[in-house]
């Protein structure tokens, strides 16, 4: 497989089947995680950059022996390693019968929402899921830091005739997509509060927010999408989503209780669980959304540099 | 019968596969891409019925929304210069597979 | 009545779940691109739409029932708008059909696929 | 307030990071910044000095006990690591707006300083907690920021160096998180107290040494220990002087209390050192790292790439000070985290100055330094002295306590080899206080001036630790050998 | 015993076959592929073993009595956020790369860094003479 397109097409229907298989494994969530991630973000962003790096892999010649004997001792090690396993399924593994029955038997007393993964995610285990939204706030800085490309006002000019002349042929598709944007971002925000009853929840809905303002910038371009969206109120979201995240657990310190111990934030504990996760789930909905988006403007607005950047020097080159 | 539909379906899945993999050209893989989506959409509501708990339909609707994105995106991006430069430089190289 | 509710929506997934398997077959034996593309989306949209008309016949609640309308009337708006920028960006592209080409090779030898 | 520390040292400097986003000039953004760093070694300060007096301390995250929610679990070893940690950011980030000035375009500073926190945070994350899986994320956290930290070098090769450290790294991080998995798998819980309960009952089983196997090269991977060290010469010399000065002191420390925490508390000492053969793994693979880094250092022509090399042949005493598993030998290893980390932030952030004025720290344009930039060197030159271990220096402590602990063991050659590799360290400073104080400077090359006022402090402050804690080393030897010592459950 | 054990095998398959990408193949796209088919096994991994016979997806309903594991979902949520962020800051420097060197080959790079390596020794060297 040579051909780069090709290899991540691949990637994307590897990233399709292994959801496919979560869902078969009962693992809802985490099939919608993949779906709306694994196939849909990543492979956009994929594409994008093959576009700008070119769509072929070069030829080697040498025989990658030596990756070959890693891979086979690694491989080696681990098959070594299954043979002691619990077989898959057996209910009375150690995995099963140690911590995780409390979360199934107590959680509905405890926190009192029937999607125990989201009471895990968002209770139990709230400090990692808080690591995980500072992950995602990461990644989006560090594009940032990598690819801002400072933006000249006399430059937007020529980039939107390029953009206009680019997609005329996508005219029933924009309509299409006109149609269906608003209902993307209404089932967004329903993933967003049915989290708690059924599969979704912040991160889930906070993608495919993005994926719906992604949608909008390729038909569309991306001017007229930071015109409606701009750099700075998106980087605003993002802070504000961790800050959200993270207030929570410091108001629940100052009402006298561990950090996100949410029990203290309303008269009752099982309320305040409702609270704490309500919020917490906003802020998480809000960084993924706005960090998605922010690494794809990213993305997209290198790109169109670098094709200004040919423009110009074809221009220049063929005047003189 | 939900079982039938969904080995159906699997056959469906891999003969899809089997086309993005041979090729040739991108359209035929973004083509097998877009029938594997559908499919797989087709499936997860399908899963949801054998497992009898067919409340997981809101994956499914994940699915449609990302495939369309996907193809969408596919074809936004495979428009560009860049790619036909390239994709038309190394037109022969389809034919190693 | 739920006999007739429970035959039908076999009846439908049988019919959908062949035309999924014919359309996968047309998608891996037809001999070019668009020739391809019109078996997967005839059979995609029409196969799909029979499976989920299907599930509907066995949906035991109004939300489950409401959520498969809603993903049929998806797959009828997304599957044709698909199939249609995908040909129009491959004639774009001048990816030419097989037919055409053995018309008038002169004019297209250049530019095969 | 104080029962909430364990906390409030990760939440500071992260909460402060998005703060900084929103206040956008750089300046300010710097000073915020400085204040969140200042405030988490304050709180270092006081969570080791309530350790030392009171013991153990547990925080539990969320209200939920420990094996069902996340345990903030701080002992002597953590508390020490973490004043580590805190203590170097603080200092670093002093000079860190004068140093980016120069090498960091100008509206990449707020970013800059966001990775930094977040940096920072990542590592306090990954010593302070007690869950195995939240060290994963924290781990994660770190990895990311300093993939984007080095990507910001002004030569096109740290984005080169980048690429191959996250690929490195993220493969080190999927092998942790396989390792966990399976530990999971046989033991049903991620809390590491629970865990080193819960495994010896199954610690004869294959999956349970898999998942041993993979921790551990994980965690080598981060570490750079010997053969798994490729990434880590050119992402120290082409990242920005201060991240370097930074990642120099702490990156290496805390990935080396990740392999310590596994070992003894995980795992358990006679797991680790017994039943598997890795102590000779360790001794073998530190020493053969000692002698290849230091003879590489010795052939660099850039200085960066020099004491990044020493960096690696460091690790490598520091695995030979683990692989005696005494108390001693392990004493001698917290004792040479903290004394690396003092003498490479000093140098780093020397070099820094360097480049500061010079744009470069190629050998050849250190020829006649001495004389014009007299501080900054004489700086350089103490490091280095403590680097080969000179009496009246940190170097000196480290190494003494090892080749006690290599002699307690009765390793005689062992020693004798630890006392060549420091040869080789002679050599490598050599070149450098050749170039400094015996050549004459370039023909036609423009005088040089002092580095400014941020820089010393800060190099001054750190080169000042190096000697205090060189001749007064009651502070940092009894915390490490009570450090050492709780570790081995023996109470001090 | 077999059967027990074969979901396992496939994901340690799976798993070698995104390690061998990483480690063999020069180019850095495909690098990342191969990173981000490593990490999806994993999670397989993770998902398979979170599995009980006879279970139903961890959310409460009437009737249902045994539920999968749900902890191992909640880590693999995060790992998987986590795999997207790699995999983004990674692209993003796959493109900085393309920028400055021209290429995205290791070979390549490798190659015009000697190249540099070697210009910089020999500006070293004459400075030493002069």
């Amino acid at each position: 497989m040579k051909d780069l397109f090709a290899v991540v097409m691949l990637l994307g229907i590897y990233s399709l089947l292994s959801a496919s298989f979560f869902v078969a494994m009962d693992a809802v969530d985490v099939a919608f995680t993949e779906a709306a991630v694994g196939a849909g973000i990543s492979t956009l962003l994929m594409l994008v950059v093959i576009t700008m790096t070119g769509r072929s892999e070069k030829t080697t010649r040498h025989k990658p022996w030596l990756a070959l004997l890693v891979v086979v001792f690694t491989g080696g090690v681990l098959i070594y390693g299954t043979f002691d396993m619990p077989y898959f399924g057996i209910a009375d593994a150690p995995i099963h019968s140690h911590v995780a029955p409390r979360y199934i038997n107590e959680s509905m007393k405890e926190i009192g929402i029937p999607n125990i993964v989201t009471s895990v995610l968002a209770s139990y285990r709230a400090f990692d899921t808080f690591g995980e939204v500072v992950v995602i706030f990461t990644a989006g800085i560090g594009v940032m830091a990598l690819l801002s490309v400072g933006r000249r006002p006399e430059e937007d000019e020529k980039t939107t005739a390029i953009d206009d002349s680019m997609h005329e042929q996508y005219l029933v598709i924009r309509i299409v997509t006109k149609m269906l944007i608003p209902f993307i971002l209404l089932y967004a925000l329903y993933v967003q509060f049915h989290g708690d009853f059924g599969p979704g929840g912040g991160f889930q809905a906070g993608v495919i927010f993005a994926a719906a303002i992604i949608l909008y910038t390729m038909l569309f371009g991306l001017t007229t999408a930071r015109k409606v969206i701009n750099q700075s109120f998106i980087q605003f979201i993002a802070a504000a989503g961790v800050l959200l995240y993270g207030c929570v657990g410091i108001v629940s310190i100052l009402n006298g209780a561990n950090f996100f111990d949410y029990n203290v934030l309303a008269s009752d504990p099982v309320a305040g669980q409702h609270l704490g996760i309500l919020l917490i789930e906003w802020g998480v909905g809000c960084t993924v959304a706005s960090v998605m988006i922010m690494i794809f403007f990213n993305f997209a607005g290198r790109k169109e540099m670098q094709q200004n950047n040919e423009k110009i020097s074809n221009i220049e080159g063929e005047s003189p | 019968m939900l079982i039938a539909a969904t080995l159906a379906i699997f056959v469906a899945m891999i003969l899809a596969i089997i086309r993005g993999i041979v090729g040739p050209t991108l359209y035929d893989r973004i083509l097998a891409v877009n029938m594997f989506g559908t499919k797989t959409v087709l499936l997860i509501s399908l899963l949801g019925f054998v497992m009898g708990r067919p409340e997981f339909l809101d994956i499914a609707i994940v699915y449609a929304l990302i495939n369309f994105i996907s193809v969408i995106g596919v074809l936004r991006y495979s428009d560009t210069n860049k790619f036909k430069h390239t994709s038309a430089d190394e037109k022969p190289l389809d034919k190693e597979y | 009545m739920d006999i007739i509710i429970n035959i039908s929506g076999a009846l439908f997934l049988l019919m959908g779940s062949f035309l999924c398997i014919s359309g996968g077959v047309g998608l891996l034996r037809f001999p070019d691109f668009y020739t391809r593309m019109h078996a997967v989306g005839v059979t995609d949209t029409l196969g799909a739409g029979m499976i989920l008309i299907g599930l509907m016949c066995y949906s035991p609640d109004f939300l489950t029932f409401s959520k498969l309308v809603m993903i049929l009337l998806l797959t009828l708006l997304i599957g044709p708008t698909t199939s249609h920028v995908l040909a129009k960006a491959a004639m774009h592209n001048n990816l030419m059909p097989k037919l055409q080409q053995e018309d008038n090779i002169e004019e297209t030898s250049s530019s095969n696929y | 307030m104080i029962s909430h520390l364990p906390i409030l040292q990760v939440i500071v400097p992260l909460m402060a990071a998005p703060i900084c986003l929103l206040l956008k000039r750089s300046q300010l953004v710097w000073l915020f910044s400085l204040f969140a760093s200042a405030i988490a070694f304050i709180i270092s300060v006081l969570l080791l000095q309530q350790v030392m007096t009171s013991g153990v301390i547990s925080y539990e995250l969320g209200g939920w006990e420990a094996p069902w929610g996340i345990e903030y679990r701080i002992d002597k070893l953590n508390a020490f690591l973490l004043l580590i940690i805190s203590a170097i950011s603080t200092v670093v980030l002093i000079a860190a707006q004068t140093s980016i000035e120069k090498e960091i375009p100008k509206e990449k500073h707020t970013l800059f300083y966001i990775l930094y926190l977040l940096s920072l945070t990542g590592m306090l994350g990954i010593v302070s907690t007690g869950d195995a899986f939240n060290v994963f994320v924290f781990l994660e956290i770190s990895s990311l920021s300093a993939y984007a930290l080095i990507a910001l070098g002004q030569d096109r090769r740290a984005l080169w160096a980048s690429y191959q450290y996250l690929i490195m790294g993220t493969i080190g991080a999927t092998f942790i998180l396989i390792g966990i998995g399976l530990m999971y798998q046989m033991t049903g819980t991620l809390n590491m107290q629970d865990l080193s309960q819960r495994l010896p009952e199954v610690a004869q089983t294959r999956t349970v040494f898999t998942a041993f196997a993979f921790v551990i090269v994980g965690v080598c991977l981060k570490l750079a220990l010997f053969p798994l060290h490729l990434w880590l010469p050119n992402a120290y010399a082409y990242a920005p002087s201060i991240v370097t000065a930074f990642f120099a002191a702490t990156a290496t420390k805390v990935a080396i209390y990740l392999l310590i925490r596994f070992t003894f508390t995980i795992f358990g000492l006679s797991f680790s050192f017994t039943t598997l053969p890795l102590q000779g793994l360790f001794l073998v693979l530190g020493l053969t790292g000692i002698f290849v880094a230091s003879s590489a250092a010795i052939y660099q022509k850039n200085v960066k790439h020099v004491f990044a090399y020493s960096s690696i042949a460091q690790v490598g005493y520091i695995i030979v000070g683990l692989s005696t598993s005494t108390i001693t030998g392990l004493t001698a290893t917290l004792l040479h985290l903290f004394n690396h980390a003092l003498m490479k932030s000093a140098i780093f952030l020397a070099l820094g100055a360097v480049v500061y004025r010079l744009g470069n720290v190629q050998l050849s344009s250190f020829n006649g330094l001495g004389r014009q930039m007299p501080l900054t060197m004489a700086a350089i030159v103490i490091g280095g002295l403590s680097l080969i271990g000179v009496p009246l220096t940190v170097g000196f402590i480290s190494k003494w306590y090892l080749l006690t602990a290599l002699l307690e063991k009765g390793w005689w050659p062992v020693a004798i080899l630890i006392l060549l590799g420091s040869l080789l360290a002679v050599i490598y400073v050599w070149r450098i206080v050749e170039a400094a104080y015996f050549k004459k400077p370039l023909a036609g090359s423009a005088p040089v001036k002092e580095a400014p006022l941020f820089f010393l402090v800060p190099i001054w402050l750190l080169i000042t630790a190096n000697i205090y804690f060189g001749i007064d080393t009651r502070l940092s030897l009894q915390v490490a050998s009570a450090a050492a010592q709780s570790l081995f459950g023996v109470s001090p | 015993m077999i059967i027990g054990l074969f979901n396992d095998w496939v994901v340690v398959v799976l798993m070698m076959s995104g390690l061998y990408i990483v480690i063999a193949h020069g180019n850095l796209i495909k690098k990342l592929v191969g990173l981000a088919i490593f990490q999806t096994s994993v999670f397989i991994l993770y998902i398979s073993m979170a599995n009980v016979e006879g279970g139903s997806a961890p959310i409460l309903a009437e009737g249902i009595k045994q539920f999968s594991n749900p902890l191992p979902h909640v880590l693999i949520l995060t790992a998987i956020v986590v795999g997207v962020a790699t995999t983004a800051l990674g692209l993003a420097l796959v493109v900085r790369i393309k920028e400055a060197y021209g290429s995205i080959e290791e070979e390549d790079i490798q190659h015009l860094d000697n190249q540099t390596q070697d210009e910089t020794e020999i500006q070293a060297t004459e400075g030493d003479q002069s």
